[in-house]
């Protein structure tokens, strides 16, 4: 009968006094934004914002996240931040589920939660922050790629980063309701192929799809090194006219891809500023502000909030096409 | 007679509590009640990581296939009790299949003969595999609140239950390995296997017993995991596959088998622990912290070196003199 | 320009704890063949290594070959000025061709990138198995071939190298008698070339045979250089043990109890076939023959090691399948292997883990847990009995002298009390002194009750321990003899001939 | 002839074969030279370390810090090609930088393993922990793209001879020149020889270091020709584009039949082995096998694989313990 769910009162009564001390030291709001993991260029991406933000602001922002896309790691990234005494801690979960435990535990020690990118737990974020509204994003793929096709008849495949990938997988679910409800002329010739995160698998697995359906039409590709190496397959097969490419790639990393049409359209937001906002919010909350619907935030534009409150949309989707992606530093 | 001489052991020992002192001197919040939780509470998982290896390394051999057996145990946890059945019956199919898994590493390496790295490389796609098709790549939640206990418990409101499992399965280990006639025969198989054969030993059932051993820690493993993460996927704890054998190998364990300490490995685990916490607490980027891992296996060898170079020549020393 | 071509002085050399040599001297003249020996122990095996540069001696040490001082720092260098080392264990790449192995370490270290002139590799090769009147196809994989040829094979690499000196360690011990006989040949007309040979044996008889000088070793010390007519072969055992001993034909009567083990129209594919004896409580039976002859493989398949076979085995009456070496064990059979260093004993580990490895599951306290009390006293007791020197129950068994680990090999088998022993080889690379404590040992346990089986090269051993002798050939038995009417001759009709000198059931009277 | 035929190259050969029959049965494009050669080229870069590694466990050792090391000289490459002129000059320059500096970290593995004296499986996992830290550290992940790289390397990685990909051309390269090292060279005798038998080796006078430095710092070099052929066919540098390609290289080499005790294993064996496991991946899609159940399949096959690899062997050596039993 001695265990108990949560450590003694006493622990998270002294760490409490610990925020304050540490707060009254150098009077600076510290917000924690945790990503799926570091070092690939999206994240890479929204890091610039989020730091940007902090200058423009005046908060500390600690950008700090797992090596690998690993559940496990990133907890205890979040449990060493919660020993760190930080204001925020705003994380994009590589499974939400598994971060529900730490995150209540930071809840438990004072400390503001909320999400980016990924939705976490809803019952214990504050804010959840997202770049797009994720059923419609889908469905925005799953249209471009048949405008793009110029039919509504033919074959067509789904790549994805990795099959564990929760966000990918709402997406792709999205995009395969639109084609349901609305192209039945539309056949997809296999389950989504895994492609490791890795632009060589996604080009090698694009070549052995090219040739086990000749008829293929279109290929949607979701995580963002894969419509890059869709699209580098069908460079080097001359397909460019034959089948069409959408994905979700950085417009930097797709234009030379756009340029010759091998890639159609990349669709995705701006990650700097999913950064900039998700900062900017969090520095909300600390000073007890709620964003509203339509509310103007500088350096993002307007964003939507959801009924619950709790829910904020960037907004709609960039597509990068040949003609915008130079605009872009990312 | 036995001198009290300065093993390989005590050596690690040595720095790590140099290194618990330096971290506490410089690291502000280092010794904070919070940090030392979060330490406990973040190193049984990977210790039975690394004991399961160090304990298949000592037989000569390697397991690729730890992490997957993990969560295809937790896999079997998290489906036996979103399914309503009792917490003790999931936690024991969880097991089960678990040593179903080490079975099949046990019965392909010892009575097929196969080298364990091949079997285990192949294993390991195999399992990836299987937790694929179960789950389709989705997460798995729904234990109960008090499964949940397992991995975020404190006992007797201090310390986390998670590290007086880990503690004691690495007496256990301790116990099983130096006293008992399996044990032994680890340590005698991984030295010499056609000696141990001409000994009467059986090779291939101590062999056997090694990798559902192993597979054993995996689970306890993956039940910490599972209640601590309260979910499991496919990647469950896949980072911690070289890393175990990082810590098994720093610890002493020599990888062509036949010699390597629970101990040791204990004092692996706290190194990498304390480093992972002490430099994230300071702000350390997280691809540097990952450098100095790497640094520090290498180092500690090379000192071992150092050490051992520096024997031989104080013996020869002494010889000359005398 | 002095007589000698090689001459190694103030040789001492100190290991953590063990002083192997003390002030030796080894001199050796052109054109002779020297024998090294001395007791397990004595130091020749680490006298050879410092010539080789494998192991450096302890300063103070001068060195001359060919009437100048010459330093070894490694094995190359010793390589590079003729010298060439055959080891008892061999130094030969498995996976390598015959040719190639005659050939390698030409050109080491200086000209890693020269082309490998196979056509070159392959005529050397050739010229120097021809000087030993010895064909084989040079690309065969050393693999394949039996332990005599490897050795020949090795022999044509000093040649090749056109070594001056070739130090060979205890070579006869894995060869047959008609084998020894050949090497005999290769050795005198070496020796004829003027190549010099550094011999290290325990066979005394053998050393007598082709040796001009003795050089003894004892405890790590000189004892003296003699010249082969200065000596007998007991004159020489005193020198080497201090005391005297020589081992003839077992004379005693076996006290025949019950039968212990029976074999039954045994066999096994491209091993060995219509295999039937029996044995009884107290004898010890002999089983000899040529090398690769099956003995070993009969053996292990008795030992449940060489699996699987056809045929029957009967313990205490009993038809038996032993599916394991444990379950061998378990049945009470013991089986001391023929190579000590990778079947016998476990080198890295200590005397003691050697000794209780066979019996832990007796050591077993009641909480299941290894009394470790128990154990070292069990290994204490067998280095007394056995006189393992030195008695350092800790010392792990690879840090021993060859007699000493195969005392403790001995030793880790009788503490299982067996009631079946077989014994591959038993004295193989054993001194004198140690061979005959050995033969009184096993004579001993026979006449406690002990069933055991001496499988053996050395005719004299077998004579020396058997009641009985069985003698293969290419994987049958050739034929039984008794003890009084076995002699070196008859067995050797047998081994090389097929010729049954009696019947069967004639010879177990 | 008749050694093929016994020896443990065949049994890779025999499933490689089967396989085949059986995807040719499933896919009609599975037996075209355009399938074919993109299963090759596909499996260029997989190959060259290949053959690399597989000096390194015909010696004893093993490095898991391939991976590491070739995206390390991927960005290296990467990023020294942005300052290089659009000359044909820089096709040279990127043979020199480029596997310069794999041998350079190469050595450095090797120099540890032979001086030190620490397993190679430890020095190269330590390596491994190190580079993957530096290079995430300074690039963050950053891609390069075709855009980065002069044209004059996008014509070069496009370029092929008699039909066949200059990607595949250096992977024949590197098989044919390593196998020739290791045939026609002392040093590549010397391989053979320390993993034949180490004490041997050293007791004929072979200086085992330098032996043990050359295979890393060779299986260096040819991380370097392994991230121009990476460079080439993606014409991009993706520093986490290789994290767990070690584990397939290993698994190639030794499915080859080298032996990872040392002493045994040939170029053309890894060949087999990088072959096998290319046309695993290339099968699964084209047999339609379903997404989920792929990796049931690799691993299904690479435990068959290895067992009645395994079990042949046993079979072969019971064969060659045999003695003439008389009739
Ligand atoms: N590497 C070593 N470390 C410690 N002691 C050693 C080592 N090698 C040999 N010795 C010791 O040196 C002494 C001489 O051994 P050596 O092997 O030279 O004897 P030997 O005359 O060849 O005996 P044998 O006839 O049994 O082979 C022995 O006491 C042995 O235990
Ligand atoms: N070390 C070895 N390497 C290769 N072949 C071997 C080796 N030892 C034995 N053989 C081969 O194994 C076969 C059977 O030999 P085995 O050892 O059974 O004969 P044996 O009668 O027991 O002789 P001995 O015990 O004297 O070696 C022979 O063909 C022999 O050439
Ligand atoms: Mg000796
Ligand atoms: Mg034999």
């Amino acid at each position: 009968g001695c265990v108990s769910q949560q450590g003694a009162g006493g622990n998270s009564n002294s760490s409490k006094d610990g925020k304050d001390e540490a707060g009254g030291g150098d009077g600076k709001i510290k917000i924690a934004v945790v990503p799926k993991l570091i070092g690939i260029p999206y994240f890479n991406a929204s890091e610039k914002g989020a730091i940007q933000a902090g200058k423009d602001l005046g908060v500390e922002v600690i950008y700090t996240g797992p090596t690998e896309a690993d559940a496990a790691q990133q907890v205890k990234v979040i449990e060493d931040l919660i020993s760190q005494d930080v204001d925020v801690i705003a994380v994009a979960p590589n499974d939400a589920a598994a971060l529900s435990p730490v995150l209540q535990k930071a809840k438990d020690k004072g400390i503001i939660v909320m999400d980016w990118d990924t939705p976490a737990d809803q019952s214990l974020v504050e804010l959840s922050v997202h770049q797009i509204d994720d059923e419609a994003y889908g469905r925005h793929i799953a249209k471009s790629l048949i405008e793009q096709m110029g039919t509504e008849e033919g074959e067509i495949a789904i790549l994805t980063g990795g099959l564990a990938a929760a966000n990918l997988n709402s997406w792709i679910d999205a995009a395969k309701k639109e084609l349901e409800e609305n192209y039945p002329g539309i056949k997809l010739v296999t389950d989504k192929i895994a492609t490791d995160e890795k632009q060589q698998v996604a080009y090698q697995k694009t070549l052995d799809l090219i040739k086990s359906y000749p008829n293929l039409k279109g290929i949607m590709a979701f995580s963002t090194p894969a419509p890059l190496g869709a699209a580098q397959a069908i460079q080097e097969k001359g397909l460019q006219d034959k089948i069409a490419v959408v994905g979700t790639a950085l417009p930097k990393d797709s234009a030379p891809f756009l340029e010759d049409g091998s890639l159609d359209v990349a669709i995705l937001w701006e990650p700097d500023k999913l950064g900039y906002l998700t900062v900017a919010l969090a520095k909300d909350l600390v000073d007890g502000k709620k964003p509203e619907n339509g509310q103007n935030i500088d350096g993002v534009g307007e964003v939507e909030v959801w009924e619950d409150g709790k829910t904020v949309i960037m907004g709609p989707p960039t597509d990068f096409t040949k003609d915008n992606a130079k605009d872009y530093d990312f | 007679m036995k001198q009290v001489t300065l093993s390989k052991e005590n050596i690690l020992g040595l720095i790590a509590i140099g290194l618990f002192v330096l971290m506490s001197i410089s690291v502000p919040g280092f010794l904070s009640s919070n940090n030392l939780t979060n330490m406990m509470f973040q190193l049984p998982e990977f210790g039975l990581f690394a004991l399961a290896m160090m304990v298949v390394i000592v037989t000569g051999g390697i397991d690729l296939s730890i992490t997957y057996t993990a969560a295809l145990a937790g896999v079997a946890i998290a489906i036996l009790s979103s399914n309503g059945y009792p917490i003790i019956i999931a936690i024991l199919g969880g097991i089960a299949v678990g040593l179903l898994c080490g079975f099949m590493n046990g019965f392909i390496i010892a009575k097929i003969g196969v080298s364990p790295i091949l079997v285990t490389l192949g294993t390991m796609v195999l399992f990836e595999g299987l937790i694929l098709s179960i789950t389709k790549g989705n997460s798995i939640s729904g234990f109960s609140p008090e499964y949940t206990l397992i991995g975020n418990g404190y006992y007797l409101g201090l310390i986390p239950l998670s590290i007086i499992i880990f503690l004691f399965v690495a007496i256990l280990t301790s116990v099983l390995l130096n006293k008992t006639v399996w044990g032994r025969s680890v340590y005698m198989v991984g030295s010499n296997p056609v000696a141990s054969l001409f000994s009467g030993v059986n090779n291939s059932k101590v062999l056997m017993k090694v990798y559902l051993y192993s597979a054993l820690l995996a689970a306890i493993a993956s039940i910490i995991m599972t209640s601590r993460y309260n979910t499991v996927k496919v990647d469950l704890g896949s980072s911690y596959l070289l890393q175990s054998v990082a810590a098994a190998v720093l610890g002493g364990t020599e990888i062509q088998g036949g010699y390597g300490k629970v101990i040791g490995t204990l004092y692996a685990v706290m190194i990498f622990q304390m480093i992972s916490s002490g430099l994230n607490l300071m702000g350390v980027p997280r691809p540097i912290v990952t450098v100095i891992m790497g640094v520090i296996l290498i180092a500690v060898l090379i000192i071992n070196f150092i050490k051992v170079k520096a024997d031989e020549n104080k013996q020869k020393k002494l010889a000359e003199t005398a | 320009m002095s007589e000698y071509l090689l001459q190694m002085l103030n040789i001492s050399k100190t290991f953590p704890g063990v002083k192997a040599l003390d002030d030796v001297k080894l001199e050796v003249k052109k054109g002779e063949v020297h024998a090294l020996i001395g007791e397990n122990g004595a130091g020749k095996s680490t006298l050879i290594k410092i010539l080789a540069g494998v192991y450096q001696p302890d300063p103070g040490a001068q060195f001359f070959f060919e009437g100048k001082e010459a330093k070894i720092r490694r094995p190359i260098d010793a390589t590079m000025r003729g010298i060439s080392i055959i080891y008892q264990d061999l130094s030969l790449f498995p996976n390598l061709s015959v040719a190639e192995n005659i050939y390698i370490g030409r050109d080491s270290d200086k000209h890693s990138w020269k082309k490998v002139d196979w056509a070159l590799m392959e005529k050397t090769a050739k010229k120097a198995l021809k000087e030993l009147d010895f064909e084989i196809d040079v690309s065969t994989p050393v693999e394949k071939l039996s332990i005599a040829q490897q050795q020949m094979v090795e022999i044509a690499r000093a040649l090749a190298f056109d070594a001056k000196l070739i130090v060979m360690d205890e070579p006869t011990s894995s060869l047959s008698a008609g084998e020894v006989e050949k090497l005999y040949e290769v050795i005198f007309s070496l020796k004829k070339r003027g190549i010099s040979i550094i011999f290290v044996s325990h066979k005394l008889k053998e050393l007598f045979t082709v040796s001009d000088r003795f050089t003894v070793l004892r405890d790590g010390k000189y004892v003296g250089t003699y010249h082969a007519n200065e000596l007998t072969e007991e004159k020489l055992i005193t020198l080497m043990v201090g005391r005297k001993i020589l081992y003839e034909k077992n004379k005693e009567k076996a006290a025949s109890g019950k039968t212990l083990l029976e074999v039954r129209n045994l066999a096994k594919e491209g091993n060995f076939k219509d295999i039937s004896f029996e044995l009884r409580e107290g004898e010890v039976l002999g089983i000899t023959g040529l090398v690769g002859s099956g003995r070993t493989e009969l053996a292990q398949a008795i030992f449940g090691i060489n699996r699987p076979y056809k045929g029957d085995i009967i313990i205490n009456g009993q038809k038996t399948v032993i599916k394991s070496s444990e379950e061998a064990v378990k049945k009470g059979i013991a089986y001391i292997p023929e190579s000590r260093k990778t079947q016998g004993l476990i080198l890295r580990q200590s005397i003691i883990n050697n000794i209780s490895l066979p019996v832990l599951k007796k050591l077993k306290n009641k909480f299941l847990l290894i009394n470790r009390r128990k154990e070292i006293e069990l290994a204490e007791h067998y280095i007394q009995s056995l006189d393992v020197r030195p008695p350092l129950p800790y010392r792990a068994a690879g840090d021993l002298s060859g007699g000493n680990q195969q005392k403790v090999v001995i030793g880790k088998w009788l503490s299982t009390n067996p009631k079946i022993l077989i014994i591959d080889e038993p004295t193989n690379g054993i001194d004198i002194g140690a061979k005959s404590e050995i033969h009184k040992l096993l004579r001993g346990l026979a006449a406690n009750g002990m069933g055991i089986i001496v499988i053996s090269s050395e005719l004299p051993e077998v004579l020396a321990v058997s009641d009985r002798i069985i003698v293969m050939r290419h994987g049958r038995i050739a034929g039984e003899l008794g003890i009084h009417e076995a002699t070196q001759e008859s067995i050797m009709n047998l081994a090389l001939l097929g010729q049954k000198g009696k019947v069967r059931e004639e010879a177990q009277l | 002839m008749k050694a093929f035929l016994k020896s443990k190259e065949m049994s890779v050969a025999v499933i490689i074969l089967l396989l085949c029959i059986i995807l040719a049965f499933i896919s009609p494009v599975f037996l075209t030279a355009d399938n074919l050669l993109d299963v090759v080229k596909g499996n260029a870069v997989l190959g060259i370390l290949a053959i690399g590694m597989t000096l390194v466990i015909i010696t004893g050792g093993i490095d898991v810090s391939v991976a590491a090391v070739t995206s390390a000289v991927c960005v290296v490459l990467g990023k020294t090609m942005m300052f290089l002129p659009d000359s044909p000059l820089t096709i040279v320059l990127i043979f020199v930088i480029a596997p310069l500096f794999g041998v350079l970290l190469g050595s450095i593995n090797g120099i540890l393993v032979a001086k030190i004296q620490i397993p190679a499986i430890v020095v190269t996992l330590g390596m491994m922990s190190i580079i993957n830290g530096l290079v995430l550290y300074i690039t963050n992940g950053q891609y390069l793209n075709s855009s980065n790289f002069p044209t004059v390397f996008l014509k070069f990685s496009n370029f092929s001879v008699f039909g066949i990909s200059i990607i595949i051309w250096l992977f024949i390269i590197t098989a044919a020149l390593t196998w020739y090292i290791l045939k026609y060279t002392l040093i590549g005798r010397e391989v053979m020889a320390i993993g034949g038998n180490k004490e041997s080796a050293v007791r004929v006078g072979i200086n085992y270091s330098k032996v043990q430095i050359f295979v890393f710092s060779y299986m260096g070099f040819l991380t370097g020709i392994a991230a121009i052929a990476q460079t080439s066919y993606t014409k991009a540098v993706d520093p986490n584009g290789m994290i767990g390609l070690e584990l397939m290289v290993i698994a190639a080499v030794v499915l080859g039949g080298a032996n990872i005790m040392g002493g045994r294993g040939t170029i053309f064996g890894t060949i087999l082995g990088v072959l096998l496991l290319g046309i695993i991946q290339n099968g699964l899609i084209l047999a339609k096998i379903d997404t989920f159940w792929q990796k049931v399949f690799t691993g299904a096959i690479i435990l068959i694989a290895v067992s009645y690899d395994h079990i042949q062997y046993k079979r072969s050596q019971k064969q060659l313990s045999k003695i003439e039993v008389e009739a």
